[in-house]
């Protein structure tokens, strides 16, 4: 497809991209997978325990599965000088982030909140809690993605950037999971949980507002540096 | 191939712009301008700041000191129109390497934000990559690749060219064709600035050199 | 000249690296003496003339340091996020120097805050340490500070690192409420509300003296460091401007 | 409009539509109240749904607390100095259980309006005061500062 709008370009650019390394794509909903399944392994296969603990391993599995798959984002473009192509075409930096996210998300967000109803059933979770773990998801994880781009777009270019991505974001990370992991205790204890959703939604549309601005600044910043 | 003029009253300008790496002064209160319808030539040896200067012209880079305007505007301050009027080649060529031939010739199109002045076809026929339209730029040699990248002087009508050893990795017939592509560019009153380890020599062009190091 | 153009000439004068070196060095003295009589005058007054508390004896004095460095973390980082954005608005060097020697001082006192609140925490909670919205969130500010200072380390080229450390400071400071705020609101779940009955105020008057001073002595301690590290930076990054040079001559 | 204008105004219209709906979503967010406890006042004009798991939050009403014999079973009473509401939990009550003090407790309302609690939750008291002033309220507050723990 050939479009003149940018955003739709880099936004099927990066699908394509990702579409043609199907391996890559995969790994982080695979080691999602992995992780959720070795805690009861490790802790216990009762099913009571796993109903408790359940809403947090998944939503610690999806963020740390988030956090592998960011140590690739802006990488090839930014050895490769497409980055630099970015950077200096007319369009707001803002828009073309915010569409390199979007397609960021698609691969490795979307199937893991995709796949992760299948993991509630693991952990023995209730239909209607599974229900509210998806909801948090879909509207957690892209906020994973957007703070975390934030992290790369700072760190890229950087040797140890690996550790020092996690120490970056993994504090910004935590309402998130506070607000999340506890819809789904919440729903799964039959309290209401609306406010935490709510609570998620609303950080969900402040970070997509604001980070597409943030980043494209920070990758110029980083740009700079050679 | 088609000669639109592009105008000929813009002004590249450079104030005392300085820069220092490491605590050494790379460029040290430089001052110069290029007009439409010249060519700024900058010769020098390896870690001369060739690069850093060039860098620091499109924008990439900020100086410490000094200031560079484009028609009398900060390029900082009016970035998107002076970006519209750029095209910048540096040393990595911006070529995905999934991406086949043409897709990259179509992003690069679809990012310059202006409309094309030659078709994508035109544009790879005028590098020579006939027959490698579809090819991943993965199987391509690193002047293949190269090649791609210039096709966007071909494409996009920008005045100011920016471009960071633009003959490296090609072939002498490559060569004359982006020569005779840089006239062209002058007569219209298109702005030319090159680095290049080469001395080149073009007949009839306004040319300017600078030694840096 | 009006009031705006007194203002911007103060902020310029003070953006002014040799006004500024030269205005630092005459205000240090005084500054490292105040530190000195406020937090002796803290620590007598809280170790001595404060009285036990009813429920925690004197085990609660620990409050002389935990309660200030606490303070102290908070308002630190709100010093580093208003400097960061001076610096990358304005581009103002000495915010910038502002910022970075902050994050240090800032990672130390939550460093103190959290150790001498798990000190506190072992008689009164009986164990080292526990997931108390306080501390958490200590924690949690603990945690933003070494990224800062990390990623400023990583980066090699000061301007880069000055641009970056900003931005994560920034982005950092948008965050802290929402931390807190869930942090705080996840602690309530857990724990019961401490509801009070009683409009006394919470604290002692001859407990809150000494703590007022030890929180102003943190204060002027941390501009001590600010100031010192202010000059040793200015020095580094203005080395070839005539003012240096002026002021090595010359000594 | 020259389209630098006009892409301006699309960012910046953007901006504050976005930053609007984040900010209209924190204050429902804000409404739905998630600190999740209930006060006494609010359970007893039925604001909480029947048949629903939820929390109260509430001073233990003095000399409220009455054990059952030979059993766990706890009788307390929790007001919030406006309502009240009667209590019942099995189970083993927290150190910092006292009279007097603010707890939380989860559970249900059975059908006289009881609060089956399965679990409470205590904690220390934020106060900092010397035993002088302790003394003093306790002498002028009558029996309201008992600090005898609830054996």
């Amino acid at each position: 497809m050939n479009t003149r709008n940018p955003f739709i370009a880099m936004l099927f650019r990066d699908l394509r991209i990702a579409f043609r390394q199907r391996a890559e794509i995969m790994l982080p909903v695979i080691f999602f997978v992995v992780v959720v399944s070795l805690f009861p392994l490790a802790i216990s296969p009762d099913p009571t325990v796993l109903k408790s603990i359940g809403p947090g391993v998944i939503w610690i599995a999806a963020l740390l599965s988030i956090l592998l798959s960011l140590q690739s984002l802006f990488r090839s473009d930014f050895s490769d000088g497409s980055m630099e192509q970015i950077l200096l075409s007319p369009f707001p930096g803002s828009l073309l982030m915010l569409a390199r996210i979007v397609a960021q998300w698609c691969v490795t967000g979307l199937p893991l909140i995709i796949i992760s109803p299948l993991l509630g059933l693991l952990l023995h979770l209730d239909a209607h809690v599974i229900w509210v773990l998806f909801i948090s998801l879909l509207l957690g994880v892209p906020y994973l993605n957007m703070v975390g781009a934030i992290g790369v777009a700072l760190t890229i270019g950087l040797r140890q950037a690996g550790a020092l991505l996690s120490l970056l974001v993994l504090p910004l990370y935590v309402p998130v999971l506070i607000f999340g992991s506890n819809a789904v205790i919440s729903a799964s204890n039959d309290l209401p949980y609306n406010g935490q959703l709510l609570w998620l939604a609303a950080l969900l549309v402040i970070a997509t507002t604001l980070s597409p601005f943030v980043i494209s600044f920070a990758l110029r910043v980083s740009c700079s540096y050679r | 191939m088609i000669s639109s003029t592009l105008g000929d009253n813009s002004k590249l300008q450079v104030d005392n712009v300085s820069y220092e790496i490491n605590d050494k002064l790379i460029i040290n209160g430089m001052s110069f301008s290029v007009k439409s319808g010249e060519m700024l030539f900058i010769e020098g040896s390896n870690g001369s700041g060739k690069t850093t200067l060039l860098r620091i012209l499109s924008g990439l880079m900020q100086a410490d000191e000094g200031q560079i305007t484009w028609n009398g505007k900060s390029i900082e301050e009016d970035r998107i129109e002076f970006n519209q009027q750029l095209t910048y080649l540096g040393h990595s060529t911006g070529v995905k390497a999934e991406l086949s031939t043409l897709e990259n010739i179509n992003f690069f199109s679809s990012l310059s934000g202006l409309p094309q002045r030659e078709s994508s076809q035109a544009a790879i026929e005028w590098v020579g990559l006939q027959g490698y339209e579809d090819s991943p730029g993965r199987h391509l040699s690193y002047g293949q690749q190269r090649r791609i990248a210039l096709t966007r002087l071909l494409m996009e009508p920008s005045q100011l060219w920016v471009l960071d050893e633009p003959f490296a990795g090609l072939d002498k017939k490559m060569i004359g064709a982006l020569e005779l592509r840089f006239k062209e560019h002058v007569d219209n009153g298109g702005l030319l600035v090159l680095t290049s380890h080469q001395h080149i020599e073009l007949d009839q062009v306004n040319t300017s050199r600078l030694q840096l190091g | 000249m009006s009031v705006k153009d007194k203002v911007w000439l103060w902020f310029h004068r003070m953006a002014s690296p040799a006004y500024f070196y030269k205005l630092a060095g005459q205000l240090l003295p005084w500054c490292i003496v105040a530190t000195i009589i406020l937090m002796l005058v803290g620590l007598v007054g809280g170790l001595v003339f404060a009285p036990a508390d009813y429920q925690q004896g004197d085990g609660f004095r620990i409050i002389y340091v935990h309660v200030p460095a606490a303070w102290m973390s908070m308002f630190v980082y709100m010093v580093m996020a208003v400097n960061s954005a001076i610096f990358l608005i304005w581009h103002i060097k000495l915010s910038d120097i502002v910022a970075r020697s902050s994050a240090i001082i800032g990672a130390s006192f939550t460093f103190l805050a959290l150790v001498t609140g798990s000190i506190w925490g072992k008689p009164m909670w009986g164990t080292w340490w526990v997931w108390d919205a306080r501390l958490t969130s200590e924690l949690l500010l603990l945690f933003l500070y070494l990224g800062y200072i990390g990623l400023r380390s990583a980066i090699d080229d000061r301007r880069v690192a000055g641009k970056a450390g900003s931005i994560l400071a920034l982005v950092g400071a948008i965050n802290i409420p929402i931390i807190h705020y869930s942090v705080v609101w996840w602690n309530t779940l857990h724990q019961a509300p401490s509801v009070s009955k009683f409009d006394n105020p919470s604290i002692e008057i001859n407990m809150l003296v000494p703590l007022l001073c030890m929180a102003i002595a943190f204060k002027l301690f941390y501009l001590c460091i600010l100031l010192i590290n202010s000059r040793s930076e200015l020095l580094e990054q203005e080395k070839r401007s005539n003012w240096v040079k002026e002021l090595v001559t010359s000594s | 409009m020259s389209p630098k204008q006009k892409q301006r105004l699309i960012l910046v219209s953007l901006l504050v539509v976005g930053l609007g709906v984040g900010i209209g979503l924190v204050l429902m967010a804000l409404n739905e109240n998630i600190n999740l406890f209930f006060t006494p006042s609010q359970v007893v004009a039925g604001e909480v749904p029947p048949e629903q798991r939820f929390r109260i939050g509430g001073m233990v009403t003095m000399g409220s607390v009455e054990k059952l014999d030979g059993e766990l079973t706890v009788l307390f009473k929790l007001n919030d100095s406006v309502k009240e509401v009667q209590l019942k939990y099995a189970g083993i009550l927290p150190d910092l259980f006292r009279e007097g003090q603010g707890i939380v407790a989860e559970g249900k309302l059975n059908e006289e309006g009881v609060f089956v609690a399965d679990q409470v939750l205590a904690k220390h008291d934020e106060n900092y005061m010397p035993p002088e002033v302790e003394h003093a309220l306790k002498t002028s507050g009558g029996d309201y500062y008992d600090n005898e723990a609830i054996e």
